[in-house]
């Protein structure tokens, strides 16, 4: 079976900093992997290779098969991948509602029929309100966005990327600023919207790893370090001390003035 | 050749007086991200005023006075409207700036006239510098050439030393912060659009004399100022310094050369078709080339000669 | 008040408005001025589409507004010349709508590419590019006096030949409402959506599969076409064209206009054409001052009403009532009194300015102007002074919402 | 009350000719008014701003009709005429019993009494070809000049100035070398100067120029800035800024073609520019538009009626005293015939120039007199007009 | 140190705080818990000035409210907002030099002692902090707060995004800068990581402080974590 995703020797510098040095991942169709490493490992940086935003210097991303490195944001989606950002990013005088729409018109294939009233579109229309309700805000569809408290707006980050109908979803730290049981409702919506579909998620929260992923990848310094079973990488010691950590040293803070 | 001499001459004297203006224009830009279009306002306030006090105080103490009235009221502008303006956005800012303006030049027509006014450098200022061939060189323009440099060297001295610079140019994404970290953003705001508008003021005062002051003055120059500044790069100061000589040569010496596309093209044994622009001589384009030329570069790059690539 | 709701009173108002202008008293004049208000709504609309939709900030606007109207002023002369019995000027503004929307089309390439300063810098520059060629070229521009026209040119439509204006101004209230259904029709769609997603974040709109530009390029020759109509329809009106239509005076005219009006919305346009028109040809009889006070007003819009005065009177009601509930009626009359004593004395003083620079004997000097100055300063300085404060309670909340 | 629309552009680049011509006409019709005016009815002027291009002229001419003024008057520039003289055909056309007259106080454009001559207009400055013509009376037997540069604006006046120059040139004077023939955009070079140092490249000894407002002074002070010595022989030289912007510069190298020079001897309009200048502060310049009132005075005492129509065609030949003579419209193009001066300047008396160098222009210390006088017969020139008459 | 009572605040209309009262004393670290939108972020903004608000709010003997966000902060009071605002522009470098301040204070901060915590920034100083991972631009804003000598710490969300190893850094420099006498405010999601510093914990709920007490009072009182956190 052909993978959904898979990175073959990736490489991406910016001028003479060496982001990634020859990172190779596979993803199998319906799989939910995760990504974990530390900060400025380069995960978000993974993320807007495959998605388009940044282009590799060398290496191969193929989605499906086909090969999408380099490619504009816009096509990297018609072959099916949609994302979230880690830094919301929405339309923000528009309300939820219209964000959503927004994001499902590909899917719904009312993209070509530009001229046609968009509130009018029944198929279009019940599919939004479906997703309002699923990410809980049914209730708040039509306040513009900017004004909605900031877990609300990650919840529309993510049900844009989920609305989107696209084989292969990629979040980007759906659930950071959130507590526990916003979390845990976030994990449920996550794992429902996902059903049958292809997730690649970094996160910080291991709870959260743990509890979504079927494969992990470790990335450290530009390399993978680990790929496997949770089990597998919670028991990795390499893991443990780059990533994890149990006893870290305190570090030496300010001297008396 | 003596042709060429005398024209890169009064080239580089133009481009210079240009490049103050947009300097400032640049300056309040790129650390405020205000495009400010009331800019060549000031510039006409700049002329209009040293024009008003000439006759009191004598020409150099106008030419420092009104340049400071100008950057004063620069300040006033900023305190009381601008400040305002701000919370709405940069559209918004700009939009305040079209307004002032338009107000500046319903003002200046309601006080000096809605006709041209004799302001001039004084007879001493006029003589010929220097002749190249038959032609003289006045005084003048090498005055306008001297100051615009040191004002723009002395500028950028302050601008690179300073903190003030970083201070604007994070408040410029998010005033709050730099605040909460301990700034007065407000005041800094204030010197530096009191400073750009100085800047125009001072360029006025140059600009009026040599050429004309009118209502009109303020629109001529404006768009040459805006070509300037996004063929140079929006927000790039050396970018703004390319641009000014490059459109004030091309301009000077596009009024020389009395060859079209067509004869060009005949010269090479090519007959072109009887195309709009191909018949017209560079004389006769003289008045739109800096347009044509800002469009092309934006074909090529779209971030001006010098500015940076934004993504 | 539901967006719908809105949208069907100002159809409603506008609709009476064309049915009755052209038989309110004032004869001529007033078909006169009506037919400027509609075309100059034409204009905000399409600029609403450009601005207020799509968030692009064009400084060329007239170029695609003169473009249609040359379009037609030469298409009416061909016609005249080549004795073309098929051709009437009802139709012509489509042809220069389309003449926009083709070089638009072209353009808009380059345009669309960018955003924000530079988007305005661009159609600056080509706006003005076009204006100074157009003022040395004789043949499609005319040089500098200009292509005039007979409207009558060619054959008559449906019985009209639209030499009398008020056959034009018929003739001008069919395209507004043509135009006004488009564009109408334009925000409810689906473009209409992207275009507001393109306005907002440009990025993301990429990541959901879609072109931004392609988008921003839909938006901008859509509007162009419309700006082409709104041309032909000023050509017509006046039966001439000249390079004056690509200044930029012409495209800030149209800018203030939907800006004072409320740039978001269809309402505002209309409202904001209305205004600049009644400035331009009313209130510019009445005082050389007019565009200090227009200039005024924008700037005031811009400080104190970014949704325009279509945006402050849907929140008008809502703000008195609350004010009202704050400080009692008789102290919020106070205050209206006090805003309109202050609005009277700036007029007052402006016009006393332009009146004594143009050398008139000033209408304020004497005791009764005096009276009238103080009468107006004290009206409007009320609501600060000691006698009118009332205590405690209702100052502490008034501070706090300033 | 008659009331008279004035559409000539008072702000924008010629916004200052505008304003001295508003001031002519203002004088003029008190004149007019202090002498009873016309029948007992007052003259009244009305001011609206044209802004010097043709769009915002034709809306000014609208609201004039509007206000029910039925006489309109503008004279800058040519292009504005010519628009103004298609739209107040097509009203009269669309409304034949309540005509529009217009009356041109300065468009020079040939076609306005050639080609495109209408009914309608009538002219009060001599024409292009009939103001080429006079300078040449005064150029040709010059023998000092044998390189001319030619530079002028780039619309129907400048064009025509140009062409006419050239053709008479080439007729009277083929040995004299056209080495420059410019035609420079209107009212938006700021600076002259790169033009000037062409003109000194080419090593011309003359400059003829039609340029009038800030394109005339802000030539001539590039001229003088770079202290070049040339003659320069125009339409328009003893206004519009430029004796003061030339100063004594001027002395002995400008020469001028038109009606009138205020030291015309002896003093034909008697105090009157006395109290004018003193009044206005301006020089008097516009000796035609006071001939044009008068005139219209005249026609309409002799018509007897308010009647446009009837006016127009009192005005026909109707002979006045334009102060420097007889004048009359010819009734075949409505062209004014009058008196032309070619004028020079010169010292003033006072700073011990000739005697009749009493007035000086634009307190520059330089003083235009008369060098040579054309009687209206000998300026007439043919016209190609076909006039349709209602 | 700082001293807030009956404090509301308001975005444009909406009023999120309904009258808050809450103190931190130097060496003190307060947590304050709450749910989602519960307003935490909105008092920490109504600290500094960053938020219309009324009430009194008092640092030592000066009192916050009418005060310039600017001026609050150089009477000594440093914010960390919660998402990451850094100069996207700037160098890295450029945004600490931002922060530094000549204040005299308990505690001095120098660029040696903010790379010793946060190794990461120092590689990274050349490069314009937008392009910062998310976790190297939190890293980024706590740096760039303590290198203003604040007297009081108001931090929002600091862990947000934050691998665990550095989150449990964090911990035991929490505790460091306590020790010196400098007063934190702590809003923090984590419950773990906030129990485990806190020297005392508030919880908030619609714009209210529902519960004060030790960490230890919190874990025990039920109710209230089930109402209010929902743990
Ligand atoms: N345009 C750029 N130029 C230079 N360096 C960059 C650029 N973009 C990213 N980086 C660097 O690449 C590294 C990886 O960043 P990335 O955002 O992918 O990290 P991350 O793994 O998502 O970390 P976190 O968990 O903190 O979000 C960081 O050190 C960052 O500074
Ligand atoms: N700019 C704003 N305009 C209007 N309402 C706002 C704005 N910012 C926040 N709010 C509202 O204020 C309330 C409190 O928000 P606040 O950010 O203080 O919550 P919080 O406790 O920090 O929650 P979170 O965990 O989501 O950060 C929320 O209901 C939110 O919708
Ligand atoms: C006022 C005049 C100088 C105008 C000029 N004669 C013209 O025809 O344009
Ligand atoms: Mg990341
Ligand atoms: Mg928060």
């Amino acid at each position: 079976m052909t993978p959904a995703l898979q990175l073959t020797d990736l490489c991406k510098s910016f001028g003479p900093t060496r982001i990634f040095d020859g990172v190779s991942l596979s993803v199998a169709p319906g799989e939910r992997h995760a990504v974990i490493g530390p900060n400025g490992a380069g995960k978000s940086t993974l993320f807007h290779l495959i998605s388009g935003r940044l282009s590799p210097s060398s290496g191969s991303i193929r989605l499906f098969g086909r090969d999408v490195a380099g490619a504009p944001p816009a096509r990297i989606f018609a072959s099916g991948l949609a994302r979230n950002f880690q830094i919301n990013s929405l339309f923000a005088t528009l309300s939820a509602r219209e964000n959503l729409r927004c994001a499902a018109l590909i899917e719904t294939g009312h993209h070509r029929a530009l001229w046609r009233r968009a509130a009018g579109i029944r198929d279009l229309a019940d599919k939004v309100t479906e997703m309002l309700d699923r990410i809980g805000l049914g209730r708040r569809g039509d306040i513009p966005c900017d004004q909605l408290s900031y877990s609300e707006q990650r919840a529309i980050e993510i049900g844009m990327a989920a609305i989107s109908g696209r084989q292969v979803v990629l979040l980007d730290e759906p659930t950071a600023g959130m507590n526990h049981a916003e979390t845990d409702r976030f994990i449920d919506l996550i794992r429902g919207l996902t059903e049958g579909r292809t997730l690649m998620v970094v996160e910080h929260d291991m709870g959260v790893v743990f509890s979504l992923a079927d494969r992990i990848t470790v990335l450290a310094a530009g390399k993978v370090v680990a790929s496997g079973a949770p089990d597998e990488i919670r028991g990795n010691n390499e893991v443990r001390e780059a990533y994890l950590g149990q006893h870290a040293p305190a570090g030496k803070e300010g001297a008396e003035c | 050749m003596d042709y060429f001499a005398i024209s890169l001459l009064h080239g580089l004297s133009y481009g210079l007086l240009l490049f103050m203006l947009t300097s400032g224009l640049t300056l309040v830009f790129s650390l405020m991200g205000v495009l400010n279009f009331a800019h060549a306002s000031f510039y006409m306030l700049g002329a209009y005023l040293a024009y008003t006090l000439m006759p009191h105080l004598g020409f150099v103490p106008a030419l420092i006075v009104a340049p400071l009235l100008v950057a004063g009221l620069g300040m006033a502008v900023e305190r009381f409207l601008l400040r305002r303006a701000h919370r709405h956005g940069h559209v918004a800012e700009l939009l305040l700036t079209f307004g002032l303006a338009l107000l500046i030049e319903e003002g200046v027509k309601l006080i000096w006239g809605t006709a041209s006014v004799s302001y001039q450098f004084p007879a001493a200022l006029s003589v010929p510098l220097l002749r190249v061939g038959g032609t003289g060189f006045p005084v003048y323009k090498a005055l306008i050439a001297a100051i615009s440099l040191g004002i723009v060297l002395g500028l950028h001295l302050l601008v690179r030393r300073t903190r003030v610079g970083l201070v604007i140019r994070a408040a410029l994404r998010n005033p709050g912060m730099v605040e909460a970290l301990g700034h007065n953003v407000p005041r800094v705001f204030m010197l530096v659009f009191g400073l750009g508008a100085g800047l125009a003021g001072l360029a006025g005062v140059l600009g009026g004399a040599a050429f004309v002051t009118e209502p009109g003055m303020a629109n001529a120059v404006g768009t040459i100022v805006f070509v300037v500044c996004v063929l140079g790069g929006m927000g790039s100061l050396p970018g703004a310094f390319l641009a000014s000589l490059l459109i004030a040569l091309i301009q000077t010496f596009a009024v020389g050369i009395d060859v079209s596309l067509a004869d060009g093209f005949r010269a090479l044994g090519v007959s072109l078709p009887d195309l709009p622009l191909a018949g017209m001589t560079l004389s006769q384009m003289a008045p739109f080339l800096p347009f044509l030329l800002m469009v092309l570069v934006l074909a090529l790059r779209p971030a001006g000669l010098l500015g940076k690539a934004s993504q | 008040m539901t967006s719908a709701l809105r949208w069907n009173i100002v159809a409603a108002a506008i609709g009476a408005l064309l049915l009755i202008a052209p038989f309110v008293p004032g004869g001529d004049a007033t078909v006169n001025l009506a037919c400027m208000m509609a075309t100059m709504v034409v204009a905000t609309l399409s600029y609403n589409i450009l601005l207020g939709q799509t968030g692009l900030l064009s400084f060329g606007h007239a170029l695609y507004v003169g473009l249609g109207g040359f379009a037609v002023a030469n298409l009416a002369n061909m016609a005249e010349a080549g004795g073309w019995s098929w051709f009437s000027i009802a139709y012509a503004p489509l042809a220069g709508g389309l003449l926009s929307l083709a070089v638009a089309a072209v353009l808009g390439l380059l345009n669309t590419r960018r955003t924000g300063v530079v988007f305005a810098m661009i159609t600056l520059g080509f706006a003005e590019m076009v204006h100074a060629y157009a003022l040395t070229r004789d043949g499609f521009f005319g040089g500098d006096a200009g292509v005039s026209f007979d409207r009558t040119s060619g054959g008559r439509f449906l019985g009209f030949d639209f030499g009398p204006q008020v056959e034009v101004y018929g003739l001008i209230a069919v395209w507004l409402v043509l135009v006004l259904v488009l564009v109408a029709g334009f925000r409810a769609s689906v473009l209409g959506d992207l275009c507001r997603a393109v306005r907002d974040n440009d990025e993301r709109v990429e990541f959901l599969g879609l072109s931004a530009q392609g988008i921003r390029y839909r938006a901008f020759c859509l509007s162009a076409f419309v700006a082409g109509i709104a041309g032909a329809l000023i050509a017509i009106n006046f039966e001439l064209v000249s390079a004056q239509i690509l200044s930029l005076d012409q495209s800030s005219a149209i800018l203030v206009a939907t800006y004072i009006g409320g740039v978001g919305s269809l309402a505002g346009s209309v409202v904001g054409a209305l205004v600049y028109v009644i400035f331009y040809s009313v209130v510019s009889s009445l005082t050389d001052a007019w565009p200090f006070h227009l200039g005024v007003i924008f700037v005031a819009t811009v400080l104190f009403a970014p949704g325009g005065l279509s945006g402050l009177a849907a929140a008008l009601p809502q703000r008195l009532r609350q004010r009202r509930e704050a400080i009692g009626l008789a102290r919020l009359a106070l205050e209206a009194a006090a805003v309109l004593s202050a609005a009277a004395l700036y007029v007052v003083l402006v016009e006393e300015a332009y009146a004594v620079a143009r050398g008139a004997a000033g209408t304020l000097s004497g005791p009764r102007g005096w009276g009238l100055l103080l009468l107006l300063a004290v009206l409007a300085a009320a609501p600060f002074l000691p006698l009118c404060r009332k205590p405690s309670a209702a100052c502490s909340r008034e501070a706090l919402e300033r | 009350d008659v009331r008279i629309a004035q559409l000539d552009g008072l702000s924008g680049a010629f916004g200052n000719v505008g304003e001295q011509q508003r001031a002519s006409l203002q004088a003029s019709i008190d004149a007019v008014n202090a002498a009873g005016g016309v029948k007992g009815e007052k003259l009244r002027l009305v001011s609206i701003d044209g802004k010097g291009n043709p769009q915002e002229t034709l809306k000014a001419f609208r609201e004039a009709v509007d206000q029910g003024i039925r006489i309109v008057t503008q004279g800058n520039s040519s292009s504005v005429a010519a628009a103004l003289v298609k739209a107040v055909d097509k009203y009269n056309r669309r409304h034949p019993d309540d005509p529009v007259l217009y009356l041109d106080h300065s468009a020079l454009d040939n076609d306005l009494t050639g080609k495109d001559c209408s009914f309608w207009h009538f002219r009060f400055d001599a024409s292009v070809a009939m103001k080429t013509r006079a300078v040449m009376k005064k150029l040709v037997p010059d023998q000092s000049v044998h390189k001319i540069y030619l530079i002028n604006q780039n619309y129907a006046l400048g064009q025509q100035a140009s062409e006419d120059a050239k053709a008479e040139l080439a007729k009277l004077r083929p040995d004299v070398k056209v080495v420059g023939d410019e035609l420079h955009p209107v009212g938006q070079v700021k600076d002259f100067a790169p033009y000037v140092s062409k003109i000194a490249e080419s090593g011309a000894d003359t400059v003829f120029t039609a340029n009038w407002g800030n394109d005339l002074s802000l030539l001539v002070k590039a001229i003088k800035d770079a202290g070049l010595k040339l003659h320069i022989y125009t339409f328009y030289g003893s206004g519009y800024g430029a004796p003061a912007a030339m100063g004594p510069a001027a002395i002995g190298r400008i020469y001028v073609a038109s009606e009138w020079n205020q030291n015309i001897q002896p003093d034909p309009i008697e105090g009157f520019m006395d109290v004018y200048q003193r009044k206005t502060g301006h020089d008097w310049l516009f000796q035609r538009i006071r001939t044009m009132v008068f005139l219209l005075d005249a026609a309409m005492e002799k018509a007897g009626t308010r009647d446009v129509k009837a006016i127009a065609y009192a005005m026909e030949g109707l002979q006045v005293d334009a102060g420097t003579g007889p004048a009359w419209a010819r009734k075949s193009d409505h062209q004014m015939l009058q008196r032309l001066y070619i004028s020079r300047a010169v010292k003033t008396a006072a700073a011990g120039g000739p005697a009749d160098a009493k007035y000086d222009a634009e307190h520059s210390g330089t003083a235009f007199v008369t060098d040579m006088v054309l009687e209206p017969q000998q300026t007439a020139v043919e016209t190609s007009c076909r006039m349709k008459r209602p | 140190m700082l001293t807030i009572r009956d404090v509301e605040a308001f975005y444009g209309k909406s009023q999120v705080l309904r009258g808050v009262s809450l103190s931190v004393a130097g060496g003190e670290i307060v947590a304050l818990l709450g749910r989602n939108g519960s307003g935490r972020s909105t008092l920490a903004k109504a600290i500094v000035g960053l938020v219309e608000r009324r009430g009194s709010i008092h640092l030592g003997a000066e009192e916050l409210i009418g005060e310039k966000t600017f001026r609050i902060a150089q009477l000594g009071v440093g914010y960390v907002p919660e998402n990451r605002d850094v100069f996207p522009e700037l160098t890295v470098e450029e945004n600490l030099r931002l922060g530094e301040s000549a204040r005299a204070a308990k505690v001095c901060w120098r660029h040696e002692d903010i790379f010793a915590l946060f190794p990461r920034l120092k590689e990274r100083l050349k490069v314009p902090a937008g392009v910062l991972s998310g976790g190297e631009q939190q890293m980024l804003t706590l740096a760039r707060a303590l290198l203003g000598n604040p007297d009081v710490l108001v931090i929002d969300e600091p862990t947000e995004g934050l691998a665990p190893k550095v989150i449990e850094l964090l911990a035991e420099f929490f505790h460091a800068v306590r020790a010196r006498g400098v007063a934190m405010l702590l809003i923090e999601q984590k419950m773990s990581l906030a129990l485990d510093v806190a020297t005392r914990v508030a919880v908030m709920g619609h714009g209210r402080i529902v519960f004060e007490g030790s960490p230890r009072e919190l874990t025990e009182s039920s109710d209230i974590t089930r109402e209010w956190l929902e743990v």
